[in-house]
């Protein structure tokens, strides 16, 4: 594994993921490499572990559906003095609508607006403006209503791989409200959180 | 620098912990797929506002440590009322929402002093004329809960940094790929963008600035109308201009149910069916503050 | 020089260099890890030996202005074949403004803001590096605010010949006035909560 080859390929992976930039899907850094993926994943582990024993700055994620390169939280306060401008956080508004998204997609603004108690237009306009949500065609009812899902960004925003690491939502109290069944069916296995 | 923090295959096993018996409003965090040893989250920052009516009941209701599945309406509804009275105090326009969920607050509140209709064949009891209110705040307080997670998840993940984006990197501008998008994709952009701005075939919207609501304005309001009626009476239809949002109908009916609670306006309707006629209560004269007359 | 605090130094230097994506001087290297410019400049250099005995795919260079971290040049075939895959697309808010400017240059960034009723300095940017768009003078008005127009590889991206290809915007109304941008959002007058 770290043989001469073994070490060109993590050098070639690691040119590949810093200029990428982005999250790098493996079946993408294999195509690179000429390797396969079980081969190339080996290599992005091996590459990780190495990153971590000789302490460098750098650490390698496994994030929004691809691998990519990042800084190591302990280095934010140099990072951040060097980089002047920062995004802004998302408002609760956001937080609030991101997460009814998250967790009940694909959804529309009306059936998010039932939840949360007040209107979301301008609220859902942000998120799209950050790509935090995306639309996905329309519901079959009435008015046709545009359906919003989350996307390969807000995994990103929140450090997630994929959707499964979501909180589970959690019921305060044993008696049984009514649990969105979209919430169950969404691909998870039920919790004992989502049963009671 | 523990080699943990970095190893996927652990920080896909660090999923979020499931703890079903946590007791109202206080959640357990789970750990952020990013979380390095020992980086707690850290405390959220409370806002003044409320998130809209939902928010500002189950505050209501944690601060009065009342149990959410058997809500003391009245206690509760008066509050919101003050709160609603403070909101527009601040001159922070009251938005309709809060106007809607006053209206439920107050229908449940009636519903509740009225005896409950008979019980249907095999049932126990009625529902609960606040079933429907606790199963709302029930949902939306769980996502209140994955909000407070995520909000700690959002700050481990902004104290790691990436590269700029792939454009940014200048030894590696390559050609773009031809045909990448299409002319056509360009244009049917803008129409978008520009039928969104409502310029396509939509008359440019003329913005009215949102008015400040409140309801014992709108109570002088109407009380000015029913006496300027006087002495016919004015037509209960005669209240609302429509067209009109939904929030100004039910503001409207709220000021006038509390005008008639007060004694000061009197709903007659001589047959079924035929049009209600609102007349001022004009036995004392001298109770004209707060500007009925 | 390799103690544990220059260790430290030299992640914090790696960090540093990897979010930058372009030559940073030593001065702000120095200021944003609150060092001196001798220290800053040894540890830059430990750094630079480190990585090539490590073999490392990556390289720290000096060149004009600053000090870069790049990739090794043997990894470059590696390095094409992932970058040819366009993998990143235009986004929306990108597209949309390229838009605007195809169809209205010369345009200033507060046009296109009117229009689009966000605020569009991070797109522009996004657009100029990849040489969409390009500066083209200032305008003679007040603040005399930068022109922008597209370019070749515009009309390379879209395929075009040449600028009369662009499709041509039938309108059935008159050409678009200058919309207040609480038009745009959705006719509620923008608060601080929809905009993070």
């Amino acid at each position: 594994m770290s043989g001469p080859a073994g070490k060109g390929i993590e050098a070639a992976l690691e040119c590949l993921l810093f200029v990428a930039g982005e999250p790098v899907p493996l079946a993408a850094l294999a195509r690179a490499l000429a390797l396969d993926e079980i081969a190339t994943e080996a290599a992005l582990r091996s590459l990780q572990i190495g990153l971590t024993e000789r302490g460098s700055g750098l650490q390698l994620l496994r994030i929004a559906g691809g691998w990519q390169l990042a800084t190591r939280p302990e280095h934010a306060e140099a990072v951040g003095r060097l980089l002047t401008r920062g995004s802004s956080k998302l408002s609760r508004a956001a937080m609030e609508t991101l997460a009814i998204i998250a967790y009940r997609q694909p959804i529309t603004a009306p059936e998010i607006e039932a939840v949360r108690g007040v209107s979301v237009g301008g609220v859902l306009k942000t998120l799209l403006e950050r790509r935090l949500i995306a639309e996905a065609g329309r519901k079959a009812a009435v008015g046709r209503p545009t359906l919003y899902v989350t996307t390969p960004d807000f995994l990103h925003y929140f450090g997630l791989s994929d959707l499964s690491q979501l909180p589970s939502l959690e019921m305060d109290a044993p008696a049984p409200p009514p649990v969105p069944a979209e919430v169950i069916a969404d691909g998870r296995p039920p919790t004992n959180a989502d049963r009671n | 620098m523990s080699s943990v923090t970095s190893d996927s295959s652990v920080l896909a096993v660090q999923a979020p912990t499931t703890n079903p018996t946590v007791k109202a409003g206080v959640h357990s965090r789970p750990a952020s797929p990013l979380a390095a040893a020992g980086t707690a989250p850290k405390p959220l920052f409370k806002t003044p506002a409320f998130e809209g009516p939902l928010d500002l009941l189950l505050h209501l209701i944690r601060a009065n440590e009342v149990d959410i599945y058997d809500i003391p309406i009245a206690e509760i509804t008066q509050q919101y009322l003050e709160y609603m009275e403070l909101l527009e105090a601040l001159d922070l326009a009251v938005a309709g929402e809060y106007v809607v969920m006053a209206a439920t607050l107050i229908e449940i509140k009636s519903r509740m002093l009225l005896p409950p209709p008979p019980a249907p064949e095999g049932e126990e009891e009625g529902e609960d004329p606040r079933a429907a209110l606790v199963a709302r705040l029930l949902e939306y307080q769980q996502y209140q809960g994955a909000v407070e997670t995520l909000r700690g998840w959002e700050e481990l993940r902004r104290q790691i940094y990436f590269r700029g984006a792939l454009e940014n990197v200048d030894d590696y501008i390559l050609p773009v790929p031809e045909g990448e998008a299409t002319a056509e994709q360009l244009y049917q952009a803008l129409h978008r963008l520009l039928a969104e701005a409502g310029v396509e075939d939509r008359p440019v919207t003329a913005v009215t600035p949102r008015r400040r609501l409140s309801l014992r304005m709108k109570m002088v309001e109407i009380a000015r109308k029913i006496a300027a009626a006087h002495p016919n009476g004015l037509a209960f239809e005669a209240l609302f201009e429509l067209p009109c949002p939904r929030y100004g109908i039910v503001l409207a009916f709220l000021a006038l149910l509390e005008l008639v609670r007060l004694g000061r306006v009197r709903a007659e309707q001589r047959h079924p069916f035929e049009t209600i006629r609102l007349v001022p209560v004009a036995d004392e004269p001298a109770e004209t503050e707060d500007g009925s007359a």
